[in-house]
């Protein structure tokens, strides 16, 4: 480390804890309290990384979030992180950084060439040029060119998770304007949350010298936290940045205090809903635009300070400020105390108060008032100034830093995002809050009070006149004056044109210290005042926030809650392969390999008995005396006339008359009944009754309950169903007599066990499905299980039961309908002519629309070649080349096993009259000729079934 | 984010509703036009500013009520009952 | 109009950029216009161009309350695909991606249409099988679509985690498809139109139609009346506070789309990543950022900013699927107010009031339709009959309950 | 830090709207948001809506007693419980876990000892009940069950170090 940049004494740094790290593979060393731009800056660095576009180079510019040059890619033991701002960056022991953006080295950058041959790409060049042949014959260049880092490619080690609180008071900003406004609501009782981004709570006490109240700041600090801390109602957050300030005082924040130890680095998403928010965000400095003021070693004049006071750095030996302001002059006559020497002061106002002047003297430092920068020279660092004095002059200085400032912002960006309306102030030249909806108020520099009691002066930020070298707006996107004047001559003068034609303000800072200037210089162009231009909008993130924070612990399992059965630990130790349908973990099969499972588990049902969990499918209890005039416009089935104890299938419809869900009801009572829903559909259905009972029929007496997860649900489907389930002491008389197809009843087992079963078939044998407690799940399988061992039974899943149903030519939701299929479609067209009343839909069905007789029609076809293959997704086509045409599509299909050929389901244009027809199935380029049949192709009188 | 008042739970994160679009829309019997039964089924008055609209309490206590809320600016500015006539100011 | 070239760029260069044209003028508005059109986002001035190009009626003006494009047209995620179910939309879109495929050398002014491929994954069987039913769709209707295997997407895109909460179990991708400069379409557009004497007029909104005897005769504006043989409505979001002006209803919500940016980095994604169960669809722009979005707000809006949820879906959504991202950090979100129809398909013709033109519903995907919007509607409003691509998307639909649902049918709508 | 409450009698009950005044004074109700009584404790979750649970009387009792106390009130109150798995959560680090994964206002002052309500937990619907000083209980579906577990095992163990460091 060069002794000679850093103090021997002051600062916040701890000089008994050395930390060492490495820049572009050089050993240095820091001290905890550095930050890693402090730290490389008492190293002696001063070209850190290279620009965007023009590959220039780039130093440390600022000491804060506003930071342009000093991105860098560093580990910090996560692997290397993109885009690091080092002034943000607490300097950690064995911490890895890199420049950016340079290819191959930092000192030789080839692409230095864009730099040279600057002219050619001016704003907008590519909107212009590289038209021909076509874009793709460039953009491969363009892309490689462009990026600012790398995406890392090791998988990041740190975790993230999010925190939720609220509170009365939430204080942005832990200056001395933060920490006043925390203490006061704090002493009137009110609980409060105070953020600061930095790692401690001071703000510019901790580098500014001058005193507060009288008092020296650092004691004030020290007092108040102390005071604060006495409360007992105040918690401070630090390394935490408020990012986002949403709708109804709602504010994010990134928290990154346990983000950069070496174990386990945390980073936390808050979501803060406060009752009331105190903005205490302070101000940015802005630059000043002169030729090559992008080179290292020209820095903000505050930032040079807080270097020195904070740090004890001294970012250089022979400085020259160039200034408008009189806070600059405070920054910089802090500069010689801190052993920097200031050879000058260029202001461009004429008329400087004297108090300053005199401390100016008194330091032995020329001052030029009325003067104005011109040009710094230098290649890779800045060794001396062109400018031009009062009468006009050109003069030279030489210079190792320079120390501009273009006077200050307030940090409003929170405020804007909150929907704060800003104005211009043009004694302070710059935006101040104006006013809010929402509960907020501004303090301190962010609310433009930025030196008491001293009044603020501030002169032009105009750029130099009449110049050859280049002048930097934007330095992150390498944005020029000129790139401006261009935008203005091309008639792009709204403030939003000029953005988005020049991308200024649009780079990873977000314009922090250039929109200022962008558009003071584009009123000046169009001869408008800065408030007339107007800002362009501020949005979420004050500060980019990694996505990994965002997300949480939202990942993997925690992505989307997977729902699973009661019995699932049985199914898998069965054997099952899970796969997710609507959310649900279930057995897709059973076994290894699947086409073998399905084939095996099929034959299973049809020629024994199979065992299926069918506990997802959705259960509500409606009850009450208008429960069945209430369904009765639910469904397009008549519900009074079903009898107790007698089981209905069923669709319902949605308004537009189109189908959203099927499945069976019970009547368990004169004025009970039970509903079955699909599995996918169970909450949105119950919502969807809830929903037109609350807002459409409230006044009818009912109560909706859904018991989905209460009951799981087992199907004993197959020949033998019924003997396995006999065999279970206390079962119901289930002879087809006593217990014919579409009853319920509900008992209880031998052993307390409470059930209820309904004989309903989806695959078209015999079957019941049959309910227990979903506490007992398991151990109700295994008696099952063991009771359907003499049976043959067997396990079947999913994949198996959709064949099975398939056969029979069954309807599935969702699969063989689409969100235009109605009960028409679906051949229920005399349940609607025979269905009285108003229902849910049924309006709808009355349209012509509706009833044409063209439109796509559910049918069943078996493939000609009774082995080919067809899978859903084919279309139905007629004609060929161009004049193909899709008449439809097939929903579903399978090689039956129990068939032994190939089958499925089509929606099918006109469908209904075209049976016995031959079609052309069209899938990828293949065709396959099916003929159309009836789609009950396994047992069409359902003997099996009633049986 | 916005965070609106259930008149059962008091205050929640918009992450808890469901919003059910145009409140008081009155449902037309079976005999009306087909001009009129699409007007009710698919058209909206879509304000831009004060509009009354109907919200579900999903993920608490699962009931519907009416917000009169502004489109532009996201103010809530009042929470009834379903079934109740909007304050008369909201009309 | 001076044409651009590299010869032009060089040449200015050397005259330090002195003498570049504008790309539009600023006039002021006439008394009267054949047509105005409402909205200069890229359908107004798209329609604007083509009457002008193709039809010889000059005498438009396009009406633009803010600065022109600061509508969705400047802010959305920039995908541009054909790859629709039903045969009416996808003639349309892929009319739109073919003059998509030459405009930058129709307009002269580069688009950078960079047809990347637009790449869509599936996460189950069920997933699949509607993809075989979409992509048979597409090739019938002529749209190019190749279904690929977990193996194939992970060529194309290899940092996609196949193994994700719901895996990766096939997809496919549209080669022709992919992103274009969004700007840029409106800027070409404006400046060509501009060039043939179209009128932009900008920060002049319509406040109300001058309507007699159900004919529009003009409109009324905060910067005076002006007369109109016919008027168009091309205003996105706010297209019911047009119809409302125009007295009637339209079957639209107007909700806010969101998408965001994070900082750039170098090229690390192919093509634009997009799936329907993991809500969530991807890009890189040219620059480095890696564009998102998917989500809108989930209730009415006309703000044009987003919450926090959306946000943390969408990037929940994406890191699901390209984990690499989690260290990337998010720079910028925004919104943009869409006019989202029941069917997720516009509405584009006539409308009760005679003379009245609508271009809108274009929901969250009429970004791609921006070349066959204006094309079609200027034929529509040139011919007062709907351009034969267009005739099943009139409002007259809903009447009927004849409604083209491709929101079902293809998934994420963009 | 979360255990699983097993065997708990979990009756679900749901009043007509018309009724819900009549049913209160036959019964003793929770208010809203608010859990009451010990056997059965009854869970506030909507003004026409409870949960009435117990570790020691069965469902079919508490059923029973429903019926017999509401009598002539339209309802609907059935055995829920194997449709909804308990954790408790104990300790000082019980709120903080619960902030990662839920919005409401969980301080101590707006949610003390007796608070209940609905609301969504890691994306999911759950009842989190303040049963006492710094011990909560969370009721969600029991599909979710596992997915919870796990999640609350990832979450501490992620807030915790945080809070190590937070705290520090
Ligand atoms: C976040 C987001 C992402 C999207 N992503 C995609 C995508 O990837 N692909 C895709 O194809 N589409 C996408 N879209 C949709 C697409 O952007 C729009 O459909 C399309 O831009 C609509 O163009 P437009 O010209 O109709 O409307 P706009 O571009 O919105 O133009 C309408 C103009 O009308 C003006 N206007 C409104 N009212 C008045 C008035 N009273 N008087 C005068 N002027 C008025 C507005 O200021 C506006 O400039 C996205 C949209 C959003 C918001
Ligand atoms: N020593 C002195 O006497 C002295 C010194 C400086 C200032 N002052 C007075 O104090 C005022 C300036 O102090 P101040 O408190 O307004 O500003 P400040 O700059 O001291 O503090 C602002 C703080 O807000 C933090 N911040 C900004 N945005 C944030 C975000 N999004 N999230 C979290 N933290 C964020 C910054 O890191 C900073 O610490 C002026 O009025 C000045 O007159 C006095
Ligand atoms: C494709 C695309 C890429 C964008 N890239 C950036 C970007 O790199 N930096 C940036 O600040 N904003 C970017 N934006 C966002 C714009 O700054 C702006 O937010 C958006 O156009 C909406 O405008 P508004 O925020 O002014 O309302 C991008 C927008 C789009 C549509
Ligand atoms: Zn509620």
């Amino acid at each position: 480390m060069r002794r000679a940049l850093r103090s021997e004494q002051g600062g916040r740094i701890d000089r008994s804890k050395p930390l060492d790290f490495v820049f572009n593979g050089k050993a240095m060393q820091g001290y905890a309290g550095d930050t890693l731009a402090s730290a490389l800056l008492a190293n002696g660095v001063r070209m850190v990384s290279r620009s965007f576009k023009f590959h220039r180079p780039r130093g440390i510019v600022s000491a804060g979030v506003e930071e342009s040059g000093g991105l860098l890619a560093v580990d910090h033991g996560t692997g290397l992180q993109p885009i690091v701002r080092s002034t943000q960056m607490p300097l950690v022991d064995g911490l890895r950084a890199e420049s950016q953006n340079c290819f191959p080295s930092l000192n030789f950058d080839l692409l230095r060439i864009f730099d040279v041959t600057r002219s050619l790409w001016p704003a907008g060049f590519y909107n212009k040029i590289f038209k021909w042949p076509n874009w793709h014959v460039y953009e491969w260049a363009v892309r490689r060119a462009a990026g600012l880092g790398r995406l890392p490619d090791g998988a990041r080690s740190a975790r993230f998770c999010h925190m939720n609180a609220h509170c009365d008071v939430l204080v942005v900003g832990g200056g001395p304007s933060g920490l006043s406004a925390a203490l006061q609501a704090a002493r009137a009782g009110e609980d409060v949350l105070l953020v600061e981004l930095d790692v401690e709570p001071g703000g510019s006490l901790l580098h500014d010298a001058s005193g507060l109240d009288g008092q020296p700041p650092l004691a004030w600090l020290a007092r108040t936290l102390a005071e604060l801390q006495a409360t007992g109602n105040v918690r401070i957050l630090t390394l935490a940045t408020v990012v986002g300030y949403y709708d109804c005082n709602v504010l994010t924040i990134h928290d990154r205090v346990a983000a950069y130890r070496r174990e386990d680095p945390i980073e936390v998403f808050w979501k803060v809903r406060a009752g009331r928010v105190v903005l205490a965000t302070g101000a940015i400095e802005q630059p000043l635009m002169f030729g090559n003021n992008d080179l290292p070693g020209i820095m903000l004049a505050g930032a040079m300070q807080k270097y020195a006071g904070r740090y004890a750095v001294r970012c250089g030996q022979r400085v020259v400020a160039v200034i408008n302001n009189d806070l600059a002059w405070r920054s910089v006559l802090a500069l010689p105390g801190a052993g920097i020497g200031l050879d000058a002061i260029i202001d461009s106002r004429h008329s400087i108060n004297d108090a300053l002047l005199d401390q100016a003297r008194e330091h032995g430092i020329d001052v030029f008032p009325g003067a104005s920068p011109v040009a710094a020279a230098g290649s890779t660092a800045v060794r001396k100034l062109q400018f031009r004095d009062h009468d006009g002059r050109a003069r030279t200085i030489a210079c190792d830093a320079i120390a501009m400032s273009g006077g200050l912002s307030p940090t409003l960006h929170l405020y804007s995002q909150a929907g704060g309306r800003l104005r211009y102030d043009q004694r302070l030249a710059c935006f101040l809050p104006q006013e809010c909806r929402q509960d907020v108020v501004v303090t301190g520099a962010a609310n433009g009070e930025f030196a008491t009691p001293e009044t603020y002066n501030i002169g032009s930020r105009k750029p130099s006149a009449a110049n050859s070298s280049v002048q930097w707006v934007d330095f992150l996107h390498d944005v020029t004056v000129s790139d401006v004047e261009l935008a203005c001559r091309e008639n792009l003068r709204s403030v939003e044109h000029v953005k988005r034609y020049t991308t200024t303000g649009m780079a990873a800072d977000q314009g922090k210290t250039s929109n200022l200037n962008a558009l003071t210089l584009l009123g000046e162009l169009t001869g408008r005042s800065p408030g007339e231009v107007g800002t362009t909008t501020f949005r979420p993130m004050f500060m980019p926030v990694t996505m990994g924070a965002i997300a949480g612990v939202r990942r993997g399992e925690f992505y989307a809650p997977a729902k699973r059965l009661a019995a699932h630990d049985w199914h898998a130790t069965q054997g099952a392969v899970f796969e997710d349908y609507g959310g649900w973990q279930r057995p897709a099969y059973y076994g290894s390999d699947r086409d073998a499972c399905v084939r095996r588990e099929t034959l299973l049902v049809r020629q024994a008995a199979g065992l299926f969990d069918a506990s997802p499918l959705g259960k509500i209890e409606v009850q009450g005396p208008d429960a069945a005039e209430f369904l009765n416009r639910i469904y397009i089935h008549s519900v009074p006339t079903l009898k107790q104890g007698k089981v209905r299938y069923s669709l319902m419809l949605n308004e537009n008359g189109i189908i959203i869900d099927d499945g069976v009801f019970v009547r368990l009572a004169d004025d009970h009944f039970l509903l079955n829903t699909t599995s996918a559909g169970a909450n949105a259905i119950a919502a969807w009754l809830e929903e037109w009972q609350q807002c459409e029929w409230p006044r009818m007496e009912l109560v909706i309950n859904p018991v989905t997860s209460q009951w799981a649900v087992v199907t004993v489907a197959g020949p033998r169903a019924r003997d396995v389930l006999c065999s279970l002491a206390g079962m119901t008389d289930l002879s087809t007599q006593a217990f014919p197809h579409m009853s319920f009843a509900s008992g209880v087992f031998e052993d307390g066990c409470p059930y209820r079963i309904q004989r309903v078939s989806f695959s078209g044998e015999l079957s019941y499905e049959l309910s227990v407690p979903a506490n007992r799940a398991t151990g109700f399988f295994e008696r099952i299980w063991d009771a359907g061992q003499p049976f043959g039974i067997g396990l079947f899943g999913i994949e198996s039961l959709m064949i099975l149903r398939l056969e029979k030519g069954f309807l599935h939701v969702g699969g063989d309908t689409d969100t235009t299929s109605n009960p028409f479609d679906a051949g229920f067209g005399r349940v609607i002519s025979n269905k009285r009343g108003d229902f849910i839909g049924a309006r709808s069905l009355q349209r012509a629309e509706d009833r044409r007789n063209d439109r796509r029609q559910l049918v069943g076809f078996e493939v000609v070649d009774r082995d080919a293959v067809v899978l859903a997704g084919a279309h139905v086509v007629t004609g060929t080349g161009d004049a193909r045409r899709s008449e439809g599509f097939v929903t579903s299909a399978c090689h039956s096993p129990t068939l032994a050929r190939t089958i499925g389901l089509a929606l099918l244009e006109r469908g209904f009259e075209r049976g016995g027809e031959e079609i052309q199935l069209y899938d990828q380029g293949r065709l396959v000729t099916a003929r159309i049949v009836d789609a009950r192709f396994y047992d069409p009188q359902g003997e099996r079934m009633h049986g | 984010m916005l965070r609106l008042d259930c008149p059962f739970c008091g205050t929640r994160d918009e992450a808890e509703f469901r919003c059910g679009g145009d409140a008081h829309v009155e449902r037309p019997g079976q005999d009306v036009s087909d001009a009129t039964w699409a007007d009710y089924l698919f058209n909206h008055d879509n304000p831009k500013g004060l509009h009354l609209e109907r919200w579900c309490h999903v993920f608490g206590c699962g009931q519907w009520f009416n917000v009169a809320r502004d489109t532009l600016t996201h103010e809530i500015h009042a929470v009834y009952y379903m079934g109740e006539a909007a304050p008369e100011r909201y009309r | 109009m001076k044409g651009y070239s590299a010869f032009s760029l060089i040449r200015n260069a050397l005259q330090g950029h002195r003498h570049w044209q504008p790309l539009w003028r600023n006039p002021e508005p006439k008394r009267s216009y054949d047509v105005v059109i409402i909205g200069a986002g890229g359908h107004g001035l798209a329609t604007a161009y083509y009457l002008a190009s193709k039809h010889g009626i000059r005498n438009v003006a396009v009406l633009e309350k803010g600065y022109l494009g600061g509508g969705n047209s400047g802010r959305n995620t920039q995908v541009t695909r054909s790859n629709y179910f039903w045969p009416q939309s996808a003639a349309f879109f892929d009319h739109s991606l073919k003059l998509y495929e030459g405009l930058g050398l129709d307009l002269n002014f580069n688009i950078m249409f960079s047809q990347r491929g637009v790449l869509t994954v599936a996460h189950s069987q069920h997933e699949i099988e509607m993809m075989r039913r979409w992509t048979n769709a597409l090739q019938i209707n002529r749209v190019d679509s190749e279904l690929l295997t977990p193996a194939e997407i992970r060529q194309i895109e290899p940092l996609i985690n196949l193994h994700s909460r719901f895996p990766v179990v096939g997809g496919y991708i549209q080669r022709r498809a992919g992103i274009s400069r969004h700007d840029a379409v409106v800027w070409g557009f404006a400046r060509a139109a501009s060039a043939l004497g179209v009128d932009i007029i900008q920060q002049c909104e319509v406040t109300g139609l001058d309507i007699t005897d159900g004919a529009v005769t003009g409109v009324q504006t905060n910067r005076g009346d002006i007369d109109a043989g016919k008027v168009c409505i091309a205003v996105a979001g706010n297209t019911s506070m047009l119809a409302a002006m125009a007295g009637f209803r339209v079957p639209i919500v107007s909700m806010a789309l969101q998408a965001m940016v994070s900082e750039p980095v170098k090229p690390c994604l192919n093509t634009m990543l997009g799936s329907t169960t993991i809500h969530m669809y991807v890009s890189q722009s040219d620059r480095g950022e890696i564009v998102l979005g998917g989500g809108a707000d989930a209730y009415p809006s006309y703000a044009q900013r987003g919450g926090i949820p959306i946000v943390e879906e969408n990037v929940a959504a994406v890191l699901e699927l390209l984990p690499a991202f989690s260290s990337l950090r998010l720079m910028r979100q925004w919104a943009g107010i869409n006019d989202i129809t029941p069917d997720t398909t516009p509405i584009m013709g006539s409308t009760p009031v005679r003379n009245l033109y609508i271009s809108g519903g274009w929901g969250t995907g009429g970004y791609k339709a921006i070349p066959a919007g204006g094309d079609t509607m200027a034929y529509t409003i040139a011919n007062d009959e709907p351009h034969a691509l267009i005739r099943d998307f009139g409002l007259d639909r809903f009447e009927r309950g004849a409604l083209i649902d491709e929101g079902a049918a293809s998934g994420v709508a963009h | 830090m979360a255990d699983r409450i097993e065997m708990r009698s979990i009756v679900s009950l749901k009043v007509a709207r018309q009724s819900v005044d009549r049913a209160r004074a036959c019964m003793h109700l929770a208010e809203p948001l608010r859990a009451c009584g010990s056997d059965p404790q009854s869970l506030w979750l909507g003004p026409d809506r409870w949960l009435l649970v117990s570790d020691t009387t069965t469902a079919a009792v508490i059923i029973d007693s429903c019926q017999r106390a509401l009598a002539g009130i339209l309802h609907n109150a059935v055995d829920y419980s194997s449709g909804l798995a308990v954790f408790r959560l104990a300790g000082v680090g019980a709120r903080q876990l619960l902030a990662t994964g839920t919005g409401i206002d969980l301080r101590p002052a707006s949610f003390a000892a007796g608070s209940c309500c609905r609301t969504r937990l890691a994306q999911v619907a759950a009842v989190i009940v303040a049963a006492h000083a710094e011990v909560f209980e969370v009721y969600v579906d029991r599909s979710y069950e596992t997915y919870l577990a796990n999640w609350m095992a990832e979450s501490s163990s992620i807030c915790f170090s945080y809070l190590g460091v937070a705290r520090g």
